[in-house]
């Protein structure tokens, strides 16, 4: 489970917050262009996947790589730049930019006074994922100004724009109506295509058997079963988990 | 006589209504669901109602007078408690300080006050386990519950509850649902219920509204609601 | 003191007539005292001597012109003087302007030095104030010449195990290096010294040190709301030593001070009773305008602005035009002057001499030691 | 008159220098600073002691100034890596009132409370040059720099990081060189602004670089509006002209015009905060932010 | 002995700086507002209380007068100053200049109309006396410590027991639940505005006596108060207490081993070496980022 297919792999990732094990022993490998879901109860420890990941935490034990190369103990920002880009559950917009900034801003790393690379080849980018996301016609819009379902697609432009090969999406549709949700799954298809690999964390089971190509089922930070969605969304043991019937 | 009547309510943040002409009652006794999706505008409705949020037009009505000013303190004082949206306890406060504050809070003469406790204690029994701990060291379905009991200090004849569920796995939300709706079989409290759990939501509703984009755009009963498969199409 | 025979008739009848009779423009006499801030009661007693000296000058027809006072507030801080300085120079036009604190002066020195303007400090004493321009006067003896002076008194008295509190500025730093080099030789002893920042409020803690030392004497060199503070600091702190410091301690909330009694201070001389009648004068007419007696520094801004006037006379009556070089001109050729406390001499950077004499803090009153 | 203008406009270049780098820090990057007159005392003192020294260069004194205050904004730096809000405010404090103490005790190097006097006027490649027209042409310089970076990359990810620090972060920024540079780029100008001072004025001492400077800066950058082009520059004109236009005041007796003009300075502060609480040129909607 | 002197001498100042102080943490924990005019809170009602004494109104009701003008200012205040902005959604740095604006207008009133310069109630309260050989202890010692001990247990009692005091400490946690709870926010922060302000009036009463007054006081109270909030730990009582007990006494120790000018860089050296390496504080749960 590597390299080639699988470009993003966790091994026995763990962590603990005061004596409580959020994550423990987790692996895990993204296949390259699919689509895995996330799945289980709040409190499950699937953000917090995400954070160790991302450097946002530092795991207590075991790995993640991405290409074979460890990830562990670089930070946030070393990890996006080796193409890695995420989501957050609220958003976390750029509230005070506008939306071509917000994803301008994804285009640029910006820790200098000045910017290398093609200036075109930026715009171009950021024109397409504004297109993609259906945000043109706001784009001199405020991100503060926006509806919901705009503020959901503008974080999805920001990552988009950003050109990663690696998504970590946190509950990206959820709160969407039935025709955003639509247009987000275009979205998602359009870049597996592109060989985009994706995780995303849902609550929503219909939306889950509708995008995701493989589920992994997670509760109290332990990984329960991995599969196709209809086998795991059919089996009723994790079912009972999910509705609060806890299995003694 | 109606608990809770509202008409034209419009409201929101900075010049973007949250909440556009929005028309509700509740009923004496009535349970009344409240669905639709995230940033529908439910939980905007709700602190409207319960006067926490200023609405720009719109008049509301609490069984049958019109507040001369309409805060929360005289919500409590008409008989309408809320149970805000999130964890609704503070978190470094002793469960016994925060009854304490909530009768303070609710004028409730020193001499009645442990009465009032007990009482609530009965309908929800667990909390005696937890009464001396900090409020932010119990688990979130305790939270939850010591929320509701602070509300129900207060006697309410109406009660407004912004999606308790948060947090908690589903069968936690049915236990906790049940001693509500137990109060307004016995006592009939009026129930105004802001919920994304739908299934377990309807089962104890009289009524269901459905929000989108600030509006209500559907009313019916929970039956209709349960069998009808375009209600999915909504979220 | 000679006074005119229209000067006569000119205060029997009263003053507005008077300045009608003058005629022209005014001479603007500037002041740059610190008018609000930590430091602002300074700014408060500078400017009562100007004031009286001008209703003097008025009220005897000294000069032709009439006079004005144009006040700019420096809170003591640089920046705003060297502001208040330009506007003095080039929007007044003041012929003569007045400072106070040490870096007020050195800052306003190279604006008044370019523009040719006479400044005159009768309140800083740091000894890095002579020679700052040769239109940079001082009419207070700078604060070297006080300590040497006292102690020889320290000695009488014997106070010979001296410690020093003192704030770290070149006053400070000039005292500091008299009581170190100059105390030894007149058999005294620096038994400690303590530099405290500007801000501090706290001084029990520096008694607890100064105790250690076991004076004889603990002399105060700082300025300002905080010689109260010292003072009281030391006294309440069984620090029972008498106190010494020099003429910056000449300020009403000191005299007002119940620790303060038996303090002593020196100060130029002046004696108010027994002077002659420019001084008797001088003290009467205080006592009557501000209602409390004159203090060194009452003085010294007095003497400052009378000798703008008579500088003024003097080129007024040899028809020349008052302006700096004119007015530096005047002050080398005549060099001594009489003034409140009696005649003064200058050197030729314009630093005032005049004889120290030691006072004692009694009764909430400032008494002459000796003479 | 002229001179007098001259020489209040002087200061309010000076003063605009500041705040307009103070605005940097402020207005883009959220790093709320009490402790600019630091970095202005540190520029001062490095171009004095370059004059009195060596040569009364400005163009050399202003570039040694800017690199002693960019180089020592590592101590505004560090704290502002670590921490954020009201602890960085109480951070920069700390250092501000260290600073005070250090420049009063290093004599060798500030002249202490008594200062350095005498420093030579500007000159530029041996001419002698008015300090109006150097300070007019950095502060051009200055916010043309401050224009180029807001609209640049540079200025989207302060920006970004202001509104949204994890987000940034997780689209490849590094947050903490990006701070540093913005610190370092404010303190630099700092620098500049302390060595036109020090030639400006021929006398420095350390009662120019304390508290209340950096709070009288720290008031112009929020007067004129945070995270604006203009409105540091117009709130540094604003709090500059404003005691010297109340000196003008004719009916005031002598003794009490030092504290009614600073009532109505500090009336007039908090009456604007008040009724503009975003500054005169401050976007309302984003006021919050400051 | 030096050492046990500095120590007793620290600790009368510390009690002194632990009031402001937690006055100071109090409004902060509770409104969030950083109040920069607490400083002037204690000028007002220590001139206040100067001038009753020294025209001879009995002591009491010279405090109490202090008291009622310093709670009156902090309520002034909140509901003149601070509320206004906020309700604009005015920054920190919005109250921060507004509240320096204030400290400047107070500070000049209080010079036009007491005289500038150093004032002190006479009084042989702060007269000391050689306790132990080389020790000296003034009543005042005695006094502070008391008024400090007496007042922080009131507090405390209060804070724990009366249901205005719990709703004070809920106030700290979350502002917007306490209005769901049917309480007044702004009613409570005038609270907290009152209480905060009034802990300023026995230490600036305190000072009036011992230290003295100038009009420009308020300044240093306001520096030591924000010290030792963040020292103590945002939002904890106790830690501002407790700092600003150290604060004092690490002023005052430090001159066993250096030089009375590095006294006052000490306290700030301190906050600066906390907010680096212990950025919590002493009692502070939230780290700030």
């Amino acid at each position: 489970m590597s390299g080639a297919t699988h470009p993003l792999v966790c091994r026995d990732l763990s962590i603990s917050f005061g004596g409580v094990k959020a994550v423990q022993g987790v692996s895990l490998a993204l296949p390259t262009g699919k689509v895995l879901a996330l799945v289980g109860p709040n409190g499950a420890g699937k953000t917090t996947l995400f954070n160790l990941i991302t450097g946002n935490l530092r795991a207590d034990a075991g790995e993640a790589t991405l290409d074979d190369e460890s990830l562990i103990g670089l930070k946030p920002w070393q990890v996006a730049r080796r193409g890695v880009a995420r989501s957050f559950q609220d958003l976390r917009l750029f509230t005070h930019m506008t939306v071509r900034e917000n994803a301008l801003a994804a285009t640029e790393r910006g820790s200098w006074f000045w910017q290398t690379g093609d200036a075109k080849a930026r715009a171009a980018r950021v024109e397409a994922a504004l297109e993609a996301t259906g945000l043109s016609s706001l784009a001199e819009s405020r991100a503060v100004d926006l509806a919901y379902a705009e503020r959901k697609f503008l974080s999805m432009a920001r990552i988009l724009a950003a050109e990663a090969r690696i998504w970590l999406l946190d509950e990206p549709a959820s709160g969407l109506d039935l025709a955003s949700r639509i247009r987000f799954a275009a979205l998602l298809r359009a870049a597996t295509a592109r060989s985009v690999t994706i995780c995303l964390i849902e609550h929503n089971l219909d939306v889950v058997a509708e995008l995701a190509d493989e589920i992994a089922f997670l509760d109290r930070g332990v990984v329960l079963a991995v599969g196709e969605p209809q086998a795991i969304l059919r089996d009723k043991a994790l079912a009972a988990i999910y509705f609060g019937e806890r299995v003694a | 006589m109606n608990a809770i009547e509202a008409t034209g309510l419009t409201a929101g943040y900075g010049g973007n209504a949250v909440v556009e002409d929005v028309s509700l009652t509740l009923a004496e006794g009535e349970a009344l669901c409240l669905i639709g999706h995230n940033g529908a505008g439910k939980s905007t409705l709700l602190r409207v109602l319960f006067g926490l949020h200023r609405p720009d037009a719109g008049r509301i009505r609490v069984f049958g007078q019109e507040l001369p000013s309409h805060i929360p303190a005289a919500l409590n004082a008409a008989g309408v408690a809320l149970v805000p949206e999130g964890r609704g306890v503070f978190p470094d406060l002793t469960v016994t300080e925060i009854f304490g504050l909530a009768l303070w809070a609710g004028g409730v003469p020193k001499p009645e006050q442990p009465r009032r406790v007990e009482e609530v204690l009965d309908v929800l029994p667990r909390i005696r386990e937890f009464l001396t701990r900090r409020a932010g060291t119990l688990s979130g379905g305790q939270q939850q519950m010591v929320s509701i009991a602070r509300a129900l200090l207060l006697k309410p004849r109406a009660l407004l509850l912004d999606e308790p569920s948060i947090g908690l796995a589903p069968k936690l939300f049915q236990d906790l649902l049940e001693p509500i709706a137990r109060l307004r079989r016995e006592h009939g409290v009026a129930l105004l219920l802001v919920e994304q759990q739908i299934r377990e939501a309807l089962a104890i509703s009289d009524r269901v509204l459905v929000m989108k984009s600030g509006r209500v755009i559907q009313e019916g009963t929970p039956d209709r609601f349960r069998d009808h498969s375009a209600l999915m199409e909504l979220f | 003191m000679r006074l005119s025979r229209r000067a006569l008739l000119g205060s029997a009848i009263a003053a507005p007539t008077l300045a009608r009779a003058q005629g022209g423009d005014p001479y603007v006499i500037g002041t740059l005292f610190p008018l609000s801030g930590p430091n602002a009661e300074y700014g408060k007693v500078f400017t009562e001597g100007v004031q009286l000296a001008m209703q003097h000058a008025q009220s005897e027809g000294m000069l032709r012109r009439p006079l004005r006072l144009q006040a700019e507030d420096t809170q003591a801080l640089p920046q705003q003087a060297v502001v208040g300085m330009t506007k003095l120079v080039n929007v007044d036009r003041a012929s003569y302007v007045m400072v106070g604190f040490t870096a007020v002066s050195k800052a306003v020195a190279p604006v008044g030095d370019r523009a040719k303007t006479v400044m005159v400090n009768g309140g800083a004493v740091g000894p890095d104030l002579a020679g700052l321009s040769p239109y940079f006067w001082n009419t207070i003896p700078l604060a070297h010449l006080e300590t040497r002076e006292m102690l020889p008194f320290m000695m009488r008295r014997n106070l010979k195990r001296v410690a020093l509190v003192y704030v770290d500025d070149p006053l400070g730093d000039a005292i500091l290096g008299i009581l170190r080099n100059d105390l030894p030789r007149a058999g005294g002893q620096l038994v400690g010294s303590f530099s405290v920042p500007r801000t501090a409020q706290q001084f029990g803690p520096v008694a607890a040190r100064i105790r250690q030392t076991r004076p004889d004497t603990v002399y105060i060199a700082s300025f300002g709301a905080q010689q109260g503070q010292i003072i009281k600091g030391l006294r309440d702190n069984g620090v029972t030593v008498p106190l010494t410091s020099y003429s910056a301690m000449n300020l009403e909330s000191i005299r007002n001070l119940a620790e303060a009694e038996g303090l002593l201070f020196t100060s130029q001389q002046t004696d108010f009773a027994a002077g002659d009648e420019l001084t008797r004068r001088y003290a009467a007419d205080f006592k009557a305008r501000f209602g409390s007696d004159p203090g060194t520094y009452n003085t010294n801004y007095y003497n400052a602005t009378r000798l703008f006037c008579l500088l003024a006379q003097k080129l007024e009556r040899e028809n020349k035009e008052v302006n700096g070089d004119t007015l530096r001109a005047a002050l080398l050729e005549q060099k001594e002057f009489d003034l409140v406390g009696g005649r003064a001499s200058f050197d030729e950077q314009g630093s005032m001499t005049a004889a120290i004499q030691i006072n004692e803090v009694r009764g909430g009153r400032v008494n002459t030691v000796t003479g | 008159m002229t001179a007098y203008l001259a020489n209040l406009a002087t200061l309010a270049a000076i003063f605009g220098i500041l705040a307009a780098t103070l605005n940097v820090a402020v207005g883009y990057a959220g790093i709320f600073s009490v402790a600019h007159a630091v970095f202005f005392g540190l520029g001062a003192y490095a171009g004095a002691q370059l004059a009195l020294l060596l040569v009364p260069d400005a163009l050399l004194a202003m570039l040694v100034a800017a690199l002693v205050a960019g180089g020592l904004s590592l101590c505004l730096a560090l704290p502002a890596l670590r921490v954020r809000g009201e602890y960085f405010v109480a951070a920069s404090l700390g250092l501000q009132m260290m600073a005070t103490t250090l420049f009063t005790e290093a004599k060798g190097l500030t002249g202490g409370m008594g200062g350095l006097v005498g420093i030579p006027r500007p000159m530029v490649l041996g001419f002698e040059v008015p300090t109006l027209a150097l300070a007019l042409a950095a502060l051009v310089l200055i916010l043309l720099a401050t224009w180029l970076m807001a609209r640049g990359s540079f200025g989207r990810t302060l920006r970004a990081i202001r509104d949204a620090e994890s987000a940034a972060e997780a689209l490849g920024k590094n947050i903490n060189a990006a701070k540093a540079l913005a610190v370092a780029f404010a303190c630099a100008g700092a620098g500049v602004a302390g060595a036109l001072f020090a030639l400006h004025m021929s006398f420095v001492n350390v009662e120019s670089f304390t508290l209340d400077q950096s709070v009288l800066v720290m008031a112009m950058v929020i007067v004129g509006g945070t995270g604006t082009l203009w409105g540091p520059l117009l709130g540094a004109v604003l709090l500059l002209s404003l005691p010297a236009g109340l000196s003008f005041l004719p009916f005031i007796p002598p003794t009490e015009i030092g504290a009614v003009q600073q009532i109505i300075y500090g009336a007039a502060m908090t009456l604007l905060m008040i009724f503009r609480p975003a500054g005169l040129l401050g976007d309302m909607r984003t006021g919050r932010k400051a | 002995m030096l050492f046990l002197q500095l120590l007793l001498g620290g600790l009368q100042t510390g009690a002194l700086y632990a009031l402001t102080a937690c006055g100071f943490a109090l409004i902060f924990g509770a409104t969030k507002v950083f109040h920069f005019a607490h400083g002037a809170s204690f000028t007002l009602a220590g001139y206040l209380f100067l001038l009753m004494w020294n025209n001879g109104y009995p002591a009491w009701l010279g405090v109490l007068a202090a008291i009622l003008v310093a709670t009156g200012f902090g309520v002034a205040m909140e509901r003149f100053v601070y509320r206004p902005i906020q309700r604009h959604e005015g920054g920190f740095f919005t109250v921060f200049v507004a509240a320096f604006g204030v400290s400047l207008v107070v500070q000049n009133l209080v010079g036009m109309w007491a005289g500038r310069g150093f004032v002190v109630a006479d009084s042989t309260l702060s007269r000391a006396t050689e306790v132990l050989p080389e020790v000296f202890l003034a009543p005042v010692f005695w006094v502070s410590l008391a008024v400090a001990a007496v007042l922080f247990l009131a507090l405390g009692l209060f804070l724990t027991r009366h249901p205005a005091g719990v709703a004070l400490r809920a106030l700290a946690q979350n502002s917007d639940l306490i209005r769901a709870y049917g309480l007044s926010s702004h009613r409570l922060s005038l609270l907290a505005f009152a209480l905060g302000s009034a802990l300023a009036a026995p230490a600036a009463v305190l000072t009036a006596i011992t230290t003295g007054m100038n009009e420009a006081v308020g300044h240093h109270v306001m520096l030591i108060s924000m010290a030792a909030t963040i020292v103590g730990g945002v939002g904890s009582l106790k830690g501002a207490a407790l700092a600003g007990l150290s604060l004092g006494v690490a002023e005052s120790v430090v001159l066993n081993f250096a030089d009375p000018q590095w006294a006052e860089a000490a306290s700030f050296v301190v906050l600066f070496g906390f907010i680096l390496f212990r950025p919590s504080g002493l009692f502070g749960h939230a780290v700030a980022r």
